[in-house]
């Protein structure tokens, strides 16, 4: 029961101020760059939601945001329940299971370019072992060239990358159930499909909503493995929204172009997140249409 | 010298807790503050604590106003409910932390700290961590710390509330000696009539945020001066049956009344609620039949408490509740005959609840 | 029972080929971190055959790995310094106060978390060039903080109101003031709380990128950059970079290693 | 419904250190019972080797004279009410009850009608389409009891501690519930507490457990009259039973000064045995003034328990509580003349009440 004071506002003061400097202004001047011309150093001319338009009817943009919602719906379709099943497949005690949390954490340690060298020279045809390893099988695998190569190339780098997250968020969830849950499951003669589906999924909500969340936000921006990969190629099969804004504001330097792109991105992960957010919470807890059997 | 609440009124996110609330509580006193459960007994504690603040009114301690001071300079001491040690001290550290906060030298915490832990019996855990401990030795060393910076108010927030039914048996009794060591004012928060019954010196019982009864133990045990005191300091809770005064007789059903005569009191006519304690309703053939008035009812359920039968029981629409000596079966449903005792009937005012006449017996 | 262990050992044997597929690409980095580039990009075979630690010798040599890496280490322990320093208060106001616009401060705290770091490029480029501390190491620590702020706060909250508040309280009583309350009964009790958080403040620095690299020009180029610097110049040698990303793995394996029983603990917590 | 018996059970969680030992008891079909007892006495871990959760290093479970030890507790039909409500959140009240029957495979139209026949009994008929996760603990265990109750193979259901969570004023709900579901359908139920005020109440047979020993079973009534051993009438009754150390010589047992002989027909041989005398406050005869065979005391305390008045009593060198009536006028320093009757005074060798015959009043 917590005391209400808003003496507390002084403990939350730092760290406002440090995010402040770091958030506000940063955001202001995005703002101000998306809707005024800058252009050498004469003066600002306002152009209202010009750029806007144009970002939106740009197929470099429109192209890259479809297969960035694509890739980001795959990731969490693979890894959520990929990631539940190894969470469930663990051991519980015994120093296996220390053992492969610290093996779980490793890929989430390794920082963002290693992951992409690392694949880079795990798939590349010169020397890479990927390649030996489908000419057994007799497939010409090309990163390079082939187009479904590199997505799918890029695609598993990710899940090799990223679900040991859900893996451990699920792991935590599992050692919260108390006992007597799957006591009184099992004493029900229920089996183990239903006692996952009645005990263990309900149970992992919370868990779960933060682990959809956190790889929402991740996947839909990712960049540098990608681009230490695969550079976005073949042609644009794997370019995606961050490579656009990177090219746009740091390569070609189009300030108003991507300060609006900036917003929209910034804009749309907002929104779903919170959609998510809504939904994961609010699932199978209403009355009377309860779930069915 | 001692405590004194004046007009104190303070509520929560909407909720009064306390209204006007005044209260002198002398040295020596162990009161107990007799009240249901989430009507502000916590409450009012945390405000003499000065852990929450008051909206209106004045706390004074030995004449000196305490209402702004900080709790940590209300020289006062408080055992909670579930258990509250510093888990990463050893009991020895946790009793010793307020002696060592207060800077008292080294020796005198020592012997403080093994005198404390001697009387309550946990001597040998002091160089162990609280949760290593049970329930009911954590609670002791809880009230060792509590005890051992002899704080010139000792405040108990339900301390018993989690413990085993027999454990707290064994623990009004010691507490009830270590208090009478001790010249501290002790202020004991409890819904349970039975903890105050076997410690306090005083009791305050409290409803609608205001104390509506304060008086020496069985000086209001015996002489409620109000439904809510007769209810909520009586275990089982005190039976209230309504009923109307027409001429000599007091009409409570059409197959139940009872002559003024027996009850001894003289009342002008009009509704009344006529309280009676479950264990002044005996069975047939417990007790003589002369002088009592008897009532067929029907067992809801019989609940063995202590070494007593507790009996619930309806007759047409009227519920209450009685006492059967010993330990007896009953089965659900069983028709029994009851005798009341009119002499152990205390009559209250229908509209204001406050009482009218205590029972013959209990008058002084 | 026979169908029971059958499943059990299905299980346990996928198990086991996740962790290989876990382990294969850094192991096959490792082996090549032992190969000369001839052999790299000659044979195909795990064991290295002319073993070598070249690789090695010559990134520990090259002042230049040594001061990137100083660069790194610089801006990742400032901005985990930063954020417990600024987090702890934080966190202890969200999970004992309840004050006006708690709950819209949070969330907007854990928007930011959402931003993609694209976005921040171009105004950190103009913020940190305005008030001089471009391409200085305190800019990327500076800049990290706004994304590992946000979680470093849930994670502490989330351990500070696993702590009863009648702990507080009671040490208030006992005659514990403020400070002396927060360093010796507090701090202690959420350790494992400030351990979880400052790894993952660690994990963010440490894997970052995009920031690091536009936030630094030449004077203080942080090991990642370096790295693909050298790797931009096609056929680079293929020997040096594994062997540099079998040290950047390496001090995010000892921390886990300290941190592991927490780790669980600290992502079950979330005030989802 | 079945019959539950335990046969020489013993269980050490640590080889040596046993939790349980000798445990021989055996719950009738249809009977209402308890297990009763202290915080770590072991009630828990029988409970734990009844339902399968724990299989015992010796001895037998047998349901209906069958040994089911390697029976899992799915195949023991055996169910549990927790301490904390267990129910799947995700479903309604009606699919929570249905659950075990739908396991089963058994026909909808039976799991309907099943459903709400039980949701009748178990006054759940209204909020049958209500969330259960919404309901309040009360409801909650009752959804719980009813999952076993629903199943007609059910062998028999344990309650461990099931009103802890459970607001007082819903508790005296709850027990005329358990009590008139017990009696209705002839349930084999078995009540796991500390709390005797529950087991007592509950139950019409009641075996109290102290430090891994089953000491006795009984009747509430035959456990308050006739405690076989000095912690059964310590820990039933409130004041309990007061114990007095005492010492053997020939035929007489004295505690303090007072002395009372072994019946005439004892015949076994206690000399050298630890012995006890008991007598329950509420037995103890006290008079204001002088009666022939009775002993002087002092009051050292006179305190009203709301129906009794307790008085702590000295004299003839022992110190005990004895019980008069709430309206009783004696009060602290005063001096009064005591009697224990014979046939409540119970004498304890190694903790084992001695067999009673006809005995004579004490001085």
């Amino acid at each position: 029961m917590k005391i209400r004071d808003n003496k507390a506002w002084f403990f939350v003061l730092p760290a406002l101020i440090v995010m402040a400097v770091n958030a506000f202004i940063p955001f202001i001047t995005v703002i101000n760059f998306s809707i005024i011309d800058v252009f050498m150093n004469l003066p600002a001319v306002s152009v209202g939601m010009e750029n806007f338009y144009t970002v939106i009817n740009d197929d470099l943009f429109r192209g890259a945001f479809v297969r960035q919602v694509g890739f980001s719906l795959l990731i969490l379709l693979i890894q959520v329940p990929l990631g539940i099943a190894i969470a469930l497949a663990l051991p519980k005690k015994s120093i296996w299971a220390t053992l492969s949390l610290i093996g779980l954490g490793l890929p989430l340690l390794i920082p963002f370019n290693i992951v992409g060298i690392i694949w880079r020279v795990f798939t590349r045809a010169d020397l890479g072992a990927v390649p030996a390893l489908f000419s057994v099988f007799g497939y010409q695998y090309d990163v390079a060239q082939n187009a479904v190569d590199a997505y799918w190339t890029v695609v598993v780098m990710d899940v090799w990358h990223w679900t040991p997250l859900i893996v451990l968020l699920a792991y935590a969830g599992l050692s919260a159930i108390p006992d007597a849950y799957y006591q009184a499951a099992e004493i029900d003669g229920a089996s183990r499909w239903r006692t996952f589906l009645f005990v263990t999924l309900p149970r992992l909500r919370s868990v779960l909503t933060i682990g959809i969340l956190l790889r929402f936000m991740d996947s839909f921006r990712i960049y540098t493995e990608v681009f230490l990969l695969t550079g976005g190629g073949p042609g644009s099969t794997t370019t995606f929204l961050s490579d656009v804004l990177v090219r746009k504001a740091v390569i070609s330097f189009d300030i108003g172009y991507s300060a609006a792109l900036s917003l929209i991105y910034f804009f749309v992960i907002l929104v779903v997140s919170y959609v998510f957010f809504l939904v994961l919470t609010s699932v199978g807890t209403n009355d009377d249409e309860a779930v069915p059997e | 010298m001692g405590i004194e609440l004046k007009n104190v009124s303070n509520s929560k996110e909407g909720i009064t807790y306390a209204k006007g609330l005044n209260m002198t509580i002398e040295d020596g006193t162990f009161l107990a503050l007799v009240a249901p459960t989430g009507t502000g007994k916590t409450t009012l504690l945390r405000v003499i604590a000065g852990i929450q603040p008051l909206d209106e009114g004045k706390i004074i301690v030995d004449g000196e106003d305490v209402t702004g001071v900080h709790v940590r300079d209300r020289n006062i001491a408080m055992v909670y409910q579930q258990f509250i040690n510093y888990p990463s001290f050893t009991v020895y550290k946790n009793i010793a932390s307020p002696l060592q906060v207060a800077g008292v030298d080294k020796k005198t915490i020592d012997n403080r700290v093994r005198t404390v832990a001697e009387q309550l019996q946990i001597s040998e855990f002091l160089q162990r961590l609280p949760q290593e401990l049970s329930g009911g030795q954590q609670q002791r060393v809880a009230i060792a710390r509590a005890l051992s910076k002899d704080a010139r108010i000792v405040l108990m927030d339900e301390p018993l509330g989690n413990l085993d039914y027999k454990l707290r048996e064994d623990l009004r009794v010691e507490l009830k000696n270590l208090a009478a060591e001790r010249d501290a004012i002790f202020i004991y928060a409890t819904p349970e009539p039975i903890d105050a019954l076997m410690m306090a010196s005083h009791v305050a019982v409290m409803y609608d945020g205001r104390i509506i009864q304060y008086g020496e133990l069985e000086d209001v045990y015996l002489r409620p001066n109000h439904v809510k005191s007769g209810e909520y300091f009586s275990d089982p809770p005190m039976n209230f049956l309504d009923g109307e005064v027409r001429g000599d007789t007091a009409v409570i059903s059409d197959t139940f009344s009872i002559p003024l005569a027996a009850m001894d009191v003289d009342l002008k006519d009009g509704k009344y609620t006529f309280g009676i304690r479950p264990h002044h309703i005996n069975l047939e053939g417990e007790v003589s039949g002369e002088g009592m008035f008897g009532m067929d009812a029907s067992v809801n359920l019989a609940e063995i408490v202590g070494s007593d039968t507790t009996l619930h029981l309806t007759h047409d629409d009227m519920e209450f509740m009685a006492v059967a000596r010993e330990m007896r079966h009953f089965d659900l449903d069983e028709q029994i005959n009851v005798l009341f005792d009119p002499r152990q009937i205390h009559v209250f005012d229908a509209a204001s609840g406050d009482i009218v006449e205590n029972a013959v017996e209990a008058r002084q | 029972m026979e169908n029971l262990d059958r499943r059990k050992l299905i299980v346990r044997g996928l198990l086991i080929l996740y962790f290989i597929f876990l382990f294969a690409p850094i192991i096959w980095m490792l082996s090549m971190s032992f190969k000369t580039n001839s052999e790299i990009l000659s044979s195909k075979l795990l064991i290295p055959q002319n073993f070598t630690t070249a690789n090695y010798a010559e990134i520990i040599e090259d002042p230049q790995w040594r001061e990137s890496f100083a660069v790194t280490l610089t801006y990742v322990i400032t901005n985990m310094i930063v954020t417990l320093a600024v987090a702890l208060p934080a966190a202890y106001a969200f999970s004992r106060y309840s004050f006006r616009g708690d709950n819209h401060l949070f969330f907007w705290m854990l928007t930011n978390r959402m931003a993609p770091a694209a976005v921040f490029l171009l105004p950190y480029f103009e913020l940190y060039s305005a008030i001089g501390l471009f391409d200085t190491p305190w800019a990327v620590s500076l800049a990290h903080t706004l994304f590992s702020i946000p979680l470093a706060v849930w994670i502490l909250e989330g351990f500070m109101s696993g702590i009863p508040k009648a702990i507080d309280e009671t040490a208030y009583i006992d005659g514990y003031s403020f400070p002396g309350f927060f360093a010796k009964i507090f701090l202690p009790l959420i350790g494992p709380g400030i351990g979880v958080a400052a790894f993952f403040s660690f994990l963010f620095s440490w894997v970052e990128l995009l920031m690091a690299r536009t936030l630094t020009g030449t004077v203080s180029k942080p090991i990642a950059v370096q790295l693909s610097r050298s790797l931009g110049a096609e056929g680079w040698d293929w020997g040096v970079i594994a062997a540099s990303g079998v040290l950047m793995i390496i001090p995010g394996a000892i921390l886990i290693y300290f941190v592991r029983n927490y780790l669980a603990k600290g992502f079950a917590l979330g005030r989802v | 419904m079945a019959t539950i018996e335990l046969v020489n059970i013993a269980h050490a969680y640590v080889p040596g250190q046993y939790a349980v030992q000798d445990i021989n008891l055996k719950w009738e079909e249809g009977v209402s019972s308890a297990l009763l007892g202290p915080s770590g006495c072991g009630k828990t871990t029988l409970l734990k080797i009844i339902s399968g959760l724990l299989k015992p290093t010796e001895g037998d479970v047998l349901l209906d004279g069958q040994r089911v030890n390697e029976l899992s507790p799915k195949e023991r039909n055996i169910a549990q009410v927790f301490q904390f409500p267990v129910v799947y959140e995700t479903l309604n009240v009606f699919n929570n009850l249905a659950f075990p029957l739908r396991n089963r495979g058994i026909p909808e139209d039976k799991v309907k009608s099943r459903v709400n026949a039980i949701a009748e009994i178990l006054e759940l008929t209204h909020v049958l389409k209500k969330n259960a996760a919404r309901l309040g603990a009360a409801e909650k265990q009752l959804i719980s009891l009813g999952r076993g109750v629903v199943r007609e193979d059910m062998a028999g259901i344990l309650l461990d501690e099931p009103l802890t969570v459970i607001d007082p004023y819903q508790k005296l709900h709850i027990r005329r519930k358990l009590k008139q579901l017990q009696r209705e359908l002839e349930l084999t139920m078995i009540y796991v507490t500390h709390d005797q005020h529950e087991a007592l109440t509950f139950a019409e047979q009641v075996t109290v457990m102290n430090t891994g020993e089953a000491l006795q079973t009984g009747s509430p009534a035959d456990l308050h009259t006739h405690p076989q051993a000095p912690f059964v009438g310590y820990f039933i009754g409130s004041p309990g039973m007061n114990i007095f150390d005492a010492s053997l010589s020939g035929h007489t047992v004295t505690a303090g000064e007072l002395s009372i002989d072994l019946p005439a027909s004892t015949k076994a041989d206690y000399s050298g045995a630890k012995m006890e005398i008991g007598i329950r406050p509420e037995f103890i005869v006290v008079h204001r003034d002088e009666q022939a065979d009775a002993f002087i005391c002092d009051v050292k305390n006179a305190y009203l328990t709301g129906n009794a008045r307790i008085l702590d009593l000295v004299g003839a060198g022992l110190q005990f509580k004895a019980r008069v009536g709430d309206m009783s006028p004696i009060r602290q320093g005063e001096r009064v003349w005591v009697r224990f009757p014979a046939a409540n005074t119970v004498i304890y060798a190694n903790e084992r009440a001695i067999p009673t015959a006809d005995k004579e009043a004490i001085a």
